[in-house]
């Protein structure tokens, strides 16, 4: 419905939506660094740092997902039910193993959604829509009440410093790389981004549509997985309504970074930038001492113009 | 009704909340008790039209009474309507309404544990300091202004000491808490002290606070006696008091009282439950490890 | 009373189309645009319809000048103008397709008996009666769809219709009528604008012809005054020697054996068989159930009974197998990606991909088929014209040294000189021992570029014809069922 | 993805969605009928109507503007400021005034969603979860406080009754009424749909596309300030934080109707079944006493089974 606007090509990719991305940040940044006394503080930076974790986790998950076509609107009740499990497990379990089950847990959910999706040829916005109440249900009904782990070195995962950086903050960075080779380099991940363009010429390219979105639902799946261990970690304590509306933030990231809701089109690089644009606002509007209710009065309208910015 | 046997419906307009379902099975474990009353518990999942339609459904099955949990609900006047019209007694546990007419209440003075809190942390702050506050939210939650209040009530005069509100809600949750704590200390690394309105809240702040290294700086108040607070302030860290807000008790009270007024007595209409301020002195007395919250 | 075009140009983000179009047609004529792939055809009726703005020129109709500012402009001064890629809305009628916008109504609402009526009259008086206005357009095959296309320019009499070719997806008594309604249209005054690679239906129905190449008018002809191998000189820039390729063909070892292949309501009891080496080529009119086999034997859709088709593209493909489908847009291409990523789409391997290598394999690719504009590797395939696009889906396969290709109508949308370089690339191929199936309407295409050619009519192989034993006449009468 | 299986078609228009709603609420309401001794009484009967009013209207306006291949992810937040604005405003105003203003918000919210969409080209989702934000934050800026109306006739729109039917429940029945012929049998509707299918097309002839994407976005705007005002007159007091995830079920009520969330596609009875299955789920695990976490659970399973059910 509009017009084309001239695009920034660089070395033959279209570089537009991560230039945007990294100028609306930069914005930001040099905003909130002249305003505000706290911003450039070292615990600020290490607040955000800390609280992109799950916005960022949950977001990588929903690229891939979106890069299909899809969406996956459960992750927020998989954040719960993975973080209460592992805190949970870990009454009994090494702690390590808890966590790995609570990732997996989130890989199961994601491959059962993954089948209905590809498998059934259902709606994933109904499928993850159903997942989401379906998997609430569970957290609850696995525990009503918060868990605290006992041993203290739940916490440990949460709170580890590697120099000046956080732990999961570093966990996070390495899923964004990772995730990057995955798309640009790997058979599976230019697959996923292809069968989001058309999945029908993917098909008779003689690559496994099925397999893929699968793959895509587990990965996302995994990710929210490791955003709930990484959150009850970080918390020290499971609750089983955490993450209500975390799907949310993830899907603005998403788009913030130019995905499109339509699959085949979106960048692991931008994609973080859509994370910072988000925690930034947070924090800024925090630093203000702005309202709460206007703070959501003016994070929406921040997300229209950033978006109205960067539209194509 | 003949062979003396009593229905008792609930509705709940939320139960996703540890403090909420606690009073739901606090609800249903006395009606155990008592052997001859039955609970039909309804959940309205947050939305008040459906808290509405719950309560006409328990009157289709002809409940003889009814307890209400509003939780953060203000007022349901409709369902109170027809509750009414419908010739029911209605028991409100822990959420009074600011408007519209039912039989009984039964919950916690929530000014009061605030201004409770407040002259405790006024006296761990003889030399003055800076105490942060942290609100469950949203906006329209008179229950958490209640309390806040009662803080301000006291340390809003209080030699040397300045509060400083966080902007944004930690919604009654641990890692709300968690985070609304992390802002507040970027901005004001000199706190002394801080109040959130709810335990949930104050265990997510004291991660924060000791992932911040502060936990020798600052000390915190809470309110409900959360089993996990109750622990930590047994423990003896940082976590120094908190104002019961029992949920066993509210809800066995609830209960109670409902069968009473079925059973023709003359009922006081609103009951005030105390709220003991809990320390380290006395937690061990009211710290169940295997209570439900 | 004619319409004018003067100094027309038009780029793309600075990139020139089009440079200076000079263009003259008048009402009652059959305005023909012949040129190659590329040269800026479907632009400049884009323009003509008032889908996109000139960057400069002007437009003048009857003497006086106009600008179009939308498609609806255009639609107001009585120019409709039917695509080169079809426009429908799948999930509605073809009465809705077809009234748009512009129902009959009774007390304020659409009267929908009444518009069916409406419909079925227009669809009859047009020669396509055959069609049920009220079926969903996604439910009608790629012919049908394209003649709601042509008849949906008609709802109300146009005075130019332009026609971006609209015969590539028809053939047999479609393509007739078709051509009978252009010569009515042109009687009762229309100004039809033709584009068409097809010289021999050119020269048939214009009674001008204008060559495009690289976005100039190099030629303004008539019929009387030209030929095919003249307007080919033309677009091509070149003489092109000779159009197909001397098949001599030695048939080495069966690479393909279909047998009782049957998929029930597309195609009955198919058997064939295909070697090494040999092109077989296969005709039927339109709905016959080529693709069908096709895309069955290939393993994208089951069989119902029979053997020879595989069970997935992957096992297909395994075995040595390649597919260019008749719908590039739709099952060729994925249009949002780069040319590089669909060309690349067959031969992923992993665990990392050799970047590199793929640039260097892709680039030699685009290079050996001339995929135009140059270097367009990391353009998104959607950019290319449509000919090019065909390419592009051409190079996917051949990437993968196929033992059996399967083309359905691979020269659809593509120009003479291009065509020409398909059927010698079929030749090589075959030669280097590779077994083909060429599916196609275009009746000389598949007698010339042929061994043998199969003939399938409902579904059924009626015929098989030795293709230098053969006569055109012979194989569409097969195709029609008045021979056996 | 999957094969198309048969069709059922009545005079040339395909009814296979409405036909296999239709049995899955059948089957519903017997197995209701038979094994719960209270469904069938007046009573629960009159609360099955009053309890598909909210998610019903929500629903009808949320179809118009799936029909364009979008989505309106801000109608709880609309639900919330309206009934509050209504409620405020009445004590100003007469009631049905301050009602018809309390609409009227909800229209206006919705051109903004619908010029940003339609004008602006951006994503319907990210608009609307932006607005979604903004909207909330504003119902909590007009009044931090709950809202109580003074006047008792506030509540009468709540709870008259047109015989043995609650008022509510007509006006809605009359929403789809009027919606239907709307999307059946007017061009503005025909539109719409068309819109959904190919928006190029519909452009080519002449019709002006973004007006359409507007007015859908604006139906849907009317709805949900419809439904607030509805819901604070049968609540009897407005507060600003209801409404939160309505969005949801009304999605689901058009996905299992059959709607397709890529536009074009999708029916207005069929989508009245819709909101039927989901309020008869509810119902029924009511009914049941199936305690709520497990309800929760159920719910998801059941809309998956739907959904598998009634797949093309
Ligand atoms: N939107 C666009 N952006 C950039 N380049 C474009 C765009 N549309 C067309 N082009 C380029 O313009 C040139 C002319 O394309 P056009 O579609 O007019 O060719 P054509 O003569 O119709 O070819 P064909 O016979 O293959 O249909 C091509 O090189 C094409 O790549
Ligand atoms: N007259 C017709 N009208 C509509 N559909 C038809 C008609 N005849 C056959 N079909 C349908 O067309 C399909 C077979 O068409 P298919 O595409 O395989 O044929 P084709 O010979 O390749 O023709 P095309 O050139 O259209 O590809 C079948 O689904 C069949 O039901
Ligand atoms: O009183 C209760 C509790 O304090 C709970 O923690 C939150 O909601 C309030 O209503
Ligand atoms: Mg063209
Ligand atoms: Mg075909």
């Amino acid at each position: 419905m509009t017009v084309a606007s001239p695009r920034l090509v660089l070395r033959g990719r279209d570089i537009t939506a991560e230039a945007i991305s990294a100028a609306v940040i930069v914005l930001l940044v040099v905003v909130a660094a002249t305003t505000s006394d706290t911003f450039l503080t070292p615990v600020n930076l290490t607040n955000l740092l800390k609280q992109m974790v799950t916005t960022g986790l949950l977001a990588f998950g929903m690229l891939v997902v979106i890069l299909t076509g899809g969406i996956d609107l459960s992750v927020g009740s998989v954040v719960a039910f993975s973080g209460i499990l592992a805190a949970g497990l870990s009454a009994g379990l090494p702690i390590p193993v808890a966590m790995v089950v609570g990732v997996a847990a989130g890989i199961a959910f994601g491959l059962v959604n993954g089948t209905l999706v590809a498998r059934f040829g259902l709606a994933p916005f109904v499928v993850t829509l159903a997942s989401l109440t379906t998997i609430r249900g569970l957290a609850f009904v696995y525990s009503e009440v918060p868990v605290t782990p006992s041993d203290p070195a739940f916490l440990s995962l949460g709170s580890a410093m590697l120099g000046p950086i956080p732990l999961i903050t570093v966990i996070m960075a390495v899923v964004f790389a990772a995730g990057g080779v995955f798309l640009s380099r790997t058979p599976a991940g230019r697959s996923i981004i292809a069968i989001g363009g058309n999945a029908e010429t993917v098909r008779l390219a003689g690559i496994n549509v099925r397999k893929h979105v699968i793959l895509a639902y587990a990965i996302s799946g995994a990710c929210a997985g490791l955003a709930g261990v990484v959150l009850a970690s970080r918390v020290g304590i499971a609750q089983p309504s955490v993450g209500v509306a975390f799907e949310l933030d993830a899907i603005a990231a998403c788009v913030i970074g130019g995905a499109s809701l339509a699959g085949g089109r979106g960048s692991v690089r931008a994609t973080f930038g859509g994370v910072l644009v988000l925690v930034l606002i947070n924090n800024l509007l925090n630093l203000y001492g702005v309202q709460s209710f206007w703070q959501q009065v003016l994070k929406g309208l921040i997300i229209i113009v950033v978006i109205l910015v960067r539209r194509k | 009704q003949d062979d003396g046997k009593q229905t008792i419906g609930v509705a709940n307009f939320l139960l996703s909340g540890p403090y909420f379902s606690g009073m739901d099975k606090a609800i249903a474990a006395q009606a155990k008790k008592k052997g001859n009353v039955e609970v039909i518990s309804t959940d309205a999942n947050g939305d008040a039209a459906k808290l509405a339609s719950n309560v006409e459904d328990l009157l289709s099955k002809n409940v003889d009474a009814i307890i209400i949990s509003g939780g953060p609900l203000e007022s349901a006047p409709a369902a109170l309507n027809a509750i009414k019209q419908a010739g029911k007694p209605v028991v409100l546990v822990d959420r009074k309404f600011a408007t519209g007419e039912y039989t009984s209440w039964i919950g916690p003075d929530n000014k009061a544990i605030g201004v409770q809190n407040g002259q405790f942390l006024a006296k761990q702050l003889a030399d003055g300091g800076k105490v942060g506050i942290i609100k469950g939210g949203p906006a329209d939650n008179s229950i958490g202004l209640a309390r806040t209040e009662g803080v301000k009530s006291v340390l809003g005069t209080a030699q040397g000491i300045t509060l400083v509100e966080a902007p944004d809600f930690g919604n009654w949750s641990s890692d709300g808490g968690l985070s609304v704590m992390e802002s507040l200390l970027a901005q004001h690394g000199d706190l002394k002290a801080v109040f959130c309105e709810n335990d949930a809240m104050c265990l997510g702040a004291q991660r924060a606070i000791a992932d911040a290294g502060k936990a020798e700086q600052i000390v915190i108040a809470g309110v409900d006696g959360q089993n996990e607070a109750l622990k930590a302030i047994q423990d003896g860290t940082n976590y120094l008091v908190t104002g019961l807000n029992d949920a066993d008790e509210i809800g066995s009270k609830g209960l109670d009282r409902a069968v009473e007024i079925l059973g023709g007595a003359q009922v006081e209409k609103d009951t005030v439950v105390p709220s003991p301020m809990v320390t380290k002195e006395n937690a061990a007395q009211y710290y169940d490890p295997n209570g439900s919250f | 009373m004619s319409l004018v075009l003067r100094g027309v140009t038009k780029d793309y983000a600075g990139v020139g189309v089009l440079h200076g179009i000079d263009l003259e047609g008048h009402f009652g004529e059959v305005l023909a645009v012949v040129g190659a792939n590329g040269a800026g055809k479907s632009t400049l009726i884009k323009i003509l319809a008032g889908a996109q703005p000139m960057s400069a020129g002007e437009m003048l109709i009857d003497g006086e000048h106009v600008r179009l500012r939308s498609p609806h402009d255009a639609h107001q001064r009585g120019i409709r103008t039917v695509y080169q890629e079809l426009t429908l809305v799948p999930e509605l009628s073809v009465t809705e397709n077809l009234l748009m916008g512009d129902f009959p109504r009774r007390r304020g609402l659409i009267d929908w008996p009444a518009a069916h009526d409406r419909a079925a009259k227009l669809l009859e008086s047009i020669g396509f009666g055959t069609i049920d206005p009220r079926t969903p357009a996604e439910r009608l095959t790629v012919a049908r769809q394209q003649m709601v296309e042509i008849a949906k320019a008609l709802v109300t009499e146009p005075r130019v219709l332009i026609l971006d070719e609209p015969s590539a997806v028809l053939s047999g008594r479609d393509l007739d009528s078709l051509f009978a309604l252009i010569r009515r249209l042109q009687e009762r005054g229309v100004l039809v604008i033709y584009v068409s690679h097809r010289l021999a239906e050119v020269l048939d129905l214009a009674t001008s012809i204008v060559v495009i190449k690289d976005g100039r008018v190099i030629e303004t002809t008539e019929p009387s005054r030209t030929s095919e191998d003249d307007l080919i000189r033309h677009m091509a820039g070149r003489k092109l020697e000779q159009i197909y390729p001397d098949r001599r063909s030695e048939p080495g070892e069966t690479r393909l054996t279909v047998t009782g292949l049957t998929r029930a309501g597309e195609f009955d009891d198919v058997s064939f068989t295909l070697r090494a080496g040999e092109v077989v080529g296969m005709f039927g009119l339109v709905g016959s159930g080529r693709s069908e086999l096709a895309r069955c034997v290939f393993g994208a859709e089951p069989a119902t009974a029979g053997s020879g088709a595989y069970g997935s593209p992957a096992e297909a493909i395994a075995a040595g197998l390649a597919l260019v489908t008749e719908d590039r847009k739709r099952t060729g291409l994925v249009l949002g990606m780069s040319v590089r990523d669909n060309i690349a789409l067959t031969t992923l391997k992993g665990p990392l991909i050799d970047l590199a290598r793929q640039r260097d394999q892709i680039g030699g690719m685009i290079d050996r088929l001339g995929i135009r504009p140059a270097g367009c590797a990391p353009m998104s395939v959607e950019h290319l014209s449509g000919g090019n696009q065909q390419k592009a889906v051409l190079a996917k396969w051949l990437l993968r040294n196929p033992r059996v290709l399967l083309l359905d109508e691979p020269t659809r949308g593509v120009d003479m000189a291009t065509r020409v370089e398909i059927y010698r690339m079929i030749d090589t191929l075959a030669r280097d021992g590779v077994a083909v199936l060429l599916i196609s309407s275009d009746l000389t295409e598949v007698i010339g570029a042929s061994d043998r050619v199969l003939v399938m009519a409902h579904g059924r192989i009626v015929g098989e014809l030795r293709s230098d034993q053969t006569s055109e006449d012979e194989v569409l009468a097969h195709s029609m069922g008045t021979l056996t």
